[in-house]
C-alpha cells in the first residue's frame, strides 16, 4: 500500500522524524488559510501516489497566501500519470543548507534490506547511483540482528558526513529503521533530507510503501487515499484476486499463478490475439472465489471469449469446474469458454465441465488452449458478422 | 539422483491438521513421499493419514527423525513455523503459504542462511523430484522421472512446462519452484548449482518473469562460471504493460533490470536459450537433448 | 512505578491478553450500575497498589447489582497496609475451570529475566515454589535473543499442558513477554491465569510494575493511581532525591548513596540515636538539589539535627557545601548541622563551611560524625530542657 | 598487580565532552590514570585535556588502542554506547551512569557475556587501583595502595570505607564498585574470583546492603569454594525498616532473601567476619592482616 507524502510524513513523526509543519487540503480557500498560518511562505505540493509531480508543475513555492490559492488551483484537477489531483499538501519552506538522501528498500538479490545513502540528495539521485556510485553508501540487513547506531555512525561518516550533521542524520536514519521494520514497510525513503540553516535535519519528502501481505499487523492505518479502482477491479480485491483490465483487448485471460497468467497473456499476442486482462486467481480457490473471476472478466469491457488455465496444486480442480460452471449458470455468460486444467482432482473437474459441454484441455499445451480459445472467438465473430 | 529431496528423505507438515495440510499429506503418501509426521500445536497425540501429529518440530525430528518440513500454516503464523523448524535444525523447510509479509520471509532467510538451512520459498508449489519423493503441492501424475532440472519463479509455469514434457515422454530430475515473493530462500543460482552437480540433469529449463532482476542474477552466475549444462529459459510476461514504481531506492538497487527484454539480453548474452514462447520450450528441450 | 489491576489490564488488552470486561468505579450507585451492566453477577475488588486484598475482604462476589452495591460500600474506605482503598474494579465473574500462574520478574542472581510458570496458580504460589518446586518451571531470558513461541510451547509442555489448552495459554505467555520487553516491566504477573470453563485463558489479575527509570519511554501511560506521597515526598520527588521519613526518628540523615545513608542510619542507631529520615542525594548534585534536601529534612517531623555524609565522587564538594549554607541562610534552619566531606573539591567544600563557622568531618569516620551528631543534639536540648 | 585495571590499560571516556566527562577526563590524568582519548558522536577530532575526542569507539580503538571505556554519557545514551563499547571489541566497560533503564542494562549484560567483556556496573563508581589507575570517579587520594580488596554494591561506602583505610595507614589493591542497581555486569562473585587469584590481596572487604540477594549468592561462592582469603563483610540497612513488595514472581526468584538478617546469617555461617557497624570494619581488617 502507497502512501501519499503527507500520510508517510505523520508516520514518520510518529516516530521521531522531524518533518516540516503542514496541512492537508482540497480546494485554493484551505490553501491560502494554510499558507497564511505559516505566516506566507510555503511549498504547495500535489498529494499523489504514483504520478511524478517536479517536471509537471505540481510543486510550487509561494511567498503569500495569495499565491498559495492560485498554486493550489493550478494543481488540484491536473493529471499526472494518468492520476488526477485532489489533494495538496501545504507546508512549511524550509531554509535548505543541503539536501541529501535517505531511502530502505528490500534487497532481492541478497535477500535482505538495504539502506541507501547519499550527500547528495534530491531530484537526480537515480542518476547519482549509475554515474557516481561511489557518492552512495549502502548497507545491506535483515533484521535478525538490530542494527546498531554505531554502524550508523560509521556508514554516515564513509558517506562524508562529520559534526553535527552526523548526529542529526543518524539519529534520522536509526528511526527511518524503525519506520521499516515496524511499519513493514517495502520502501521508506527521504528525498530530499534536509539539513536546515540552522543545522537540523529535517524529512522535506516522504515515500513509504507498505506491505499489503502485512495490513493486518497495521490495522489503525487509514491512508488519506488509496489507489483509484474501477468497479471491476475493486470487485477483485474484494474475491482476493490479481486483476488488471487491458484496454483494446478481446480474449479474457484467468490463471492460476501470475507466472501461468502472464505466459498465457504472452502466448495469446504470440497467436496475434489481444488479453483482455491479467488475471490472477492465487491459491486456495474456492468456487465462490472462481465464480467471481469469471464474472469479473466476462464484464471486462471487449472480452469476446474466456481462457480458464488453471492447475490443480494448491487448489483443487474440481472446485475451480464448480466455480466456472456456477457463474456460467447464475450470471448468464454468453461467452466461448475455454477450459485448461489438470492436476489434483482433475477427473472430477473435467468430468464436471464436459458434462456441461465445455470442450477441456487436458493434456495440451498453453498454445492449445489460446489456439482453441481464438478460433472460437473467431467462430463467434463470424457467426455474429453483423454486429461487428 | 536428485537434488535437495529424495526416498530416503524424512519429511514432515506443519500445518498438517488444517484443511490443506491434511489434504497434501494424503497426496504426498499417495506419492510414495518420505511423510513421516505433522505438527500442529495442541494437537499433538492425534493421527493424519496414518501419520502422527506432534505440538513441536523437536519432538517430530526426535520421535520419527523429520529431516524436511513442508509448512502449509496461514501466513500469520509462518514465521513462528520457519523459525521451529530452522531452529529444530531441519535441513529443509520448503513454505509454500502465500502473502507471507516480506519482512517475515527475510528474518526466515536470514536466519536459515546463519544456520545453513536450505529454505526454500515462501510463495512457492515446493520441490519435486519426480517418481522418488515431493515436498510440495505439485499433482504428482503430471511429473515424470528423467534428465531435465526446472527452476522457476512460478509454480504454475512449472507444472506446465513439467507435465508438456511428461506428456511428450521427457522427464524431470529435480524441479524447484523457488517462489514468487521479492525475498525467498533459494535462488535460481542456488538451485543451478545444485543442478550443475547432479549427474542425472541433461538440461536445465529456467522459467523466469518480469520484475525484479533474478534472472539477471543467474544469467550473469551462468555466465561467470562458465555454467557447464544446457539451459533453456522462458521470461513470462514480455507483452506485459510495464509496471509503475514509486521512489527511487527500488530503482537504485535493482538498475535497468525488470523488463522482459533485459532479462531475455542478459540470459541471451550468458548462452542460454530463450525460447520465446511457452510452447517452444519443449521443441528447444527436445532439440538440446538429442 | 506500580499500577493497579485495571490498569494493568488495560495494557495487557492493549498486547492481546485476554482480560474480563470490567469497570472503575468509586462509590456504590457506580458499581450497581457496572455489575448491572454485566448482568448482576460480578466481582467487586479493591484497587489498591500494595495491600494483601484477599484474606481483607476487598475482593467479594456478588449475584446483583443491589450485592455489588453493598460490597462497594463495605469496601471503600477500608485500609489496606496502610492505603485506603478509594477506587474498586467491577468485573465479570469467570467460570474458572483451572487457576494457573504466570509471572516476569529479575533475576538479578543470572543477570536476566525469568518467566516463571506454573499450572497452580491461584492464592498460594509462593508457597508451590517452596514446597513443590517442581511445580513451577522457570526460563531466563535477557532480551538479546528473541524468546520463540517454540521455546513457550516446551515449557508449557514440561509444566504439564497440553491439547488446546497450552495454545491459549502459551499465546498468553507470548505476549506477556511482549509487555514486559515492550513497556520497561520490572514485574508482569498474571494470578490467577484462569482458563475458563469454555477453554480460554484470561488474566483474572494484573500485577505490573514498571520500571522508573524508563518512564521517559513510557510517556502516553497515564495511570489512574500513584502512590500517594506526603507534601515532603513530592518535595524530594520533585528534587529528584530518595526520601523515606521514619516516624519516632530525631537524627536528620542526607548522604550521598543509599549504601552510605543505610550505614549512616545504622550507626545513629547503633549509638542509641534514632534515625528520622532516609535520603540519598543522588548524583550530580547541584546546589540547589543541596538545599532542598536540607529543607526536606529540616522539616520532617521530630528532627533536632541535621547529619551530612557526602563524597565528592560523581558529586561535588564544593557545590554541596554551597547547597547546605544556602538552605540554612534562605531557610533559616535552626538547627545543629554536622557535615562529614570528602573527595573531589574538598579544600573549597571544606573552607566554604569552616568560614560560616561550621564543624567539619575530614578525615574521621561515619561513627565520628554520627557521635558529634549525637552530642551536639543532645548539648542542645539540655540548653533547652524547658522545652521538653 | 591488581585486577580489571592497571597502570597499562588505555582508557577512553564515553561522553568525554559532557560536563561530568571532561571533569573526569582531567581527574583521571591528574591520577596517572592511562587515559588516552575520548568519543563524542559529531565532535570527533576535538581535543579534551589533551586527549583527542573521536566520533566512535572503535575510531578511539584503533587510533589511541583503547581497552577501556568509562561511559559517562545521560541514561538515554547508555544503551548505544554500551553496545559500541562492548561491539568495539573493548576489554573493559565501566556504566557510571546511574538511572539505565534495567532492561537496557539487561541487554548490555547479555551481549557482554557473549562477547566475553568485562562490563561493571551501570550506576557504580568504577574501579580503582590505587596508585596505579582508575576507570571510575573516585577521588583517587582517599584511596592508597595496599593488600584491601573491596568490592561493593555502594559507591560512596566504597569512599567510607577506603577512605577510613588510608587514614590509618591501610592501603587497598583494588576496589571494585559493583554498582547498586539490579541487573549490573560483575557481581560479588565475579570480583571474588578475580580477587581470589590476585597475590597482592590479602584480605577482602564485601559491603552488601539489604534488598535483593546478592550477599547471599556471595557466601554460598565463599562456602562452596572454601575461598582462600579472609573476608570481612558489612551490611548496610540492619535496622531500615523492610520494604514493601508488589507481585509474587519476586519472592520467587529471591526466596527468603533480602534481610540484613538473612545476608549476615549467610555470610556469618560462610566462614565471614560480619563487622556489625561500619567503623569497625576497620578493626577487623586491621585484626585480619595482623
Amino acid at each position: 500500500m502507497k502512501l501519499i507524502e503527507k500520510d508517510g510524513k505523520e508516520v514518520f513523526q510518529r516516530f521521531g522524524i522531524p518533518v516540516p509543519l503542514g496541512r492537508l487540503v482540497r480546494d485554493p480557500e484551505a490553501a491560502a488559510a494554510a499558507a497564511a498560518a505559516l505566516g506566507g511562505r510555503a511549498v504547495v505540493k500535489a498529494q499523489v501516489l504514483t504520478g511524478k509531480r517536479g517536471k509537471a508543475g505540481a510543486v510550487r513555492l509561494v511567498d503569500s497566501a495569495e499565491q498559495a490559492s492560485q498554486a493550489a488551483a493550478g494543481i488540484i484537477g491536473l493529471n499526472l500519470g494518468g492520476e488526477q489531483v485532489e489533494t495538496i499538501l501545504v507546508e512549511e519552506r524550509l531554509e535548505i543548507a543541503r539536501e541529501l538522501y535517505a531511502g530502505i528498500t528490500l534487497d532481492p538479490g541478497r535477500g535482505t534490506a538495504v539502506l541507501i545513502f547519499s550527500v547528495r540528495g534530491g531530484m537526480d539521485i537515480e542518476e547519482v547511483a549509475a554515474t557516481a556510485p561511489e557518492a552512495v553508501v549502502t548497507m545491506p540487513f535483515d533484521e535478525v540482528e538490530p542494527v546498531r547506531r554505531h554502524t550508523l555512525y560509521a556508514m554516515a561518516k564513509q558517506a562524508g558526513l562529520h559534526g553535527s550533521e552526523l548526529v542529526v542524520v543518524v539519529d534520522v536514519l536509526f528511526r527511518l529503521m524503525r519506520v521499516f521494520e515496524d511499519m513493514d514497510a517495502t520502501t521508506a525513503e527521504i528525498n530530499p533530507l534536509v539539513i536546515t540553516a540552522a543545522g537540523k535535519a529535517i524529512a522535506a519528502d516522504a515515500k513509504l510503501v507498505i506491505d499489503d501481505s502485512a495490513l493486518f499487523r497495521h490495522k489503525d492505518l487509514i491512508p488519506t487515499k488509496t489507489e483509484g479502482l474501477g468497479e471491476l477491479e475493486k470487485a477483485a480485491q474484494q474475491a482476493g484476486v490479481a486483476y488488471v483490465p487491458l484496454p483494446g483487448g478481446d480474449v479474457g485471460v484467468i490463471a492460476g499463478g501470475a507466472g501461468l497468467a502472464l505466459a498465457t497473456m504472452d502466448t495469446v499476442s504470440s497467436m496475434r490475439g489481444r488479453p483482455a486482462d491479467f488475471l490472477d486467481v492465487g491459491g486456495g480457490v474456492s468456487v465462490d472465489r472462481m465464480a467471481a473471476s469469471m464474472r469479473i472478466v466476462a464484464n471486462t469491457p471487449g472480452v469476446k471469449g474466456i481462457l480458464v488455465n488453471v492447475f490443480g496444486g494448491i487448489n483443487n480442480c474440481e472446485l475451480m469446474a464448480k466455480g466456472v460452471l456456477k457463474a456460467i449458470d447464475e450470471a448468464h455468460i454468453d461467452l466461448p469458454v475455454v477450459v485448461k486444467m489438470r492436476g489434483h482432482s482433475q477427473e472430477e473437474g473435467w468430468a464436471l465441465l464436459e458434462a456441461a459441454g465445455f470442450e477441456v484441455i487436458k493434456t495440451g499445451t498453453t498454445g492449445d488452449a489460446v489456439r482453441l480459445m481464438l478460433r472460437k472467438i473467431g467462430e463467434r465473430t463470424e457467426a455474429h458478422g453483423d454486429l461487428r | 539422483m536428485a537434488i535437495f529431496v529424495d526416498s530416503d528423505t524424512r519429511i514432515i507438515i506443519q500445518g498438517i491438521t488444517g484443511t490443506q495440510g491434511s489434504y497434501h499429506a494424503k497426496k504426498m503418501l499417495e506419492y510414495g513421499a518420505g511423510l513421516v509426521g505433522g505438527t500442529s500445536p495442541g494437537k499433538g497425540g492425534q493421527v493424519v493419514e496414518g501419520v502422527p501429529v506432534f505440538d513441536m518440530v523437536a519432538e517430530a525430528r526426535d520421535a520419527v527423525g523429520a529431516q524436511a518440513s513442508m509448512i502449509l500454516v496461514p501466513a500469520v503464523g509462518v514465521y513462528d513455523a520457519g523459525v521451529e523448524a530452522i531452529e529444530a535444525g531441519l535441513e529443509l523447510v520448503v513454505i509454500i503459504t502465500e502473502h507471507v509479509p516480506v519482512h517475515d520471509a527475510m528474518r526466515l532467510v536470514g536466519l536459515a542462511k546463519r544456520r545453513g538451512v536450505r529454505l526454500i520459498g515462501p510463495n512457492t508449489i515446493g520441490v519435486i523430484s519426480p517418481g522418488l519423493s515431493k515436498v510440495g503441492i505439485m499433482p504428482g501424475y503430471i511429473y515424470s522421472r528423467g534428465p531435465v532440472g526446472i527452476v522457476s519463479r512460478s509454480g504454475t509455469l512449472t507444472h506446465e512446462v513439467s507435465s508438456n514434457l511428461t506428456f511428450r515422454g521427457i522427464g524431470q530430475s529435480t524441479c524447484v519452484g523457488i517462489g514468487g515473493d521479492p525475498i525467498i530462500g533459494t535462488t535460481f543460482i542456488d538451485v543451478l548449482a545444485a543442478l550443475r552437480d547432479d549427474p542425472e540433469t541433461k538440461v536445465v529449463v529456467l522459467i523466469g518473469e518480469i520484475g525484479g532482476a533474478a534472472e539477471e542474477r543467474a544469467a550473469a552466475y551462468i555466465k561467470d562460471t562458465a555454467y557447464p549444462k544446457p539451459v533453456v529459459a522462458f521470461i513470462a510476461g514480455q507483452t506485459a504493460p510495464p509496471e509503475k514504481r514509486m521512489g527511487h531506492a527500488g530503482a537504485i538497487v535493482q538498475g535497468s533490470a525488470g523488463t522482459a527484454a533485459s532479462k531475455i539480453m542478459a540470459l541471451t548474452e550468458a548462452g542460454v536459450v530463450v525460447s520465446p514462447t511457452l510452447d517452444t520450450v519443449l521443441d528447444e528441450v527436445k532439440r538440446t537433448l538429442a
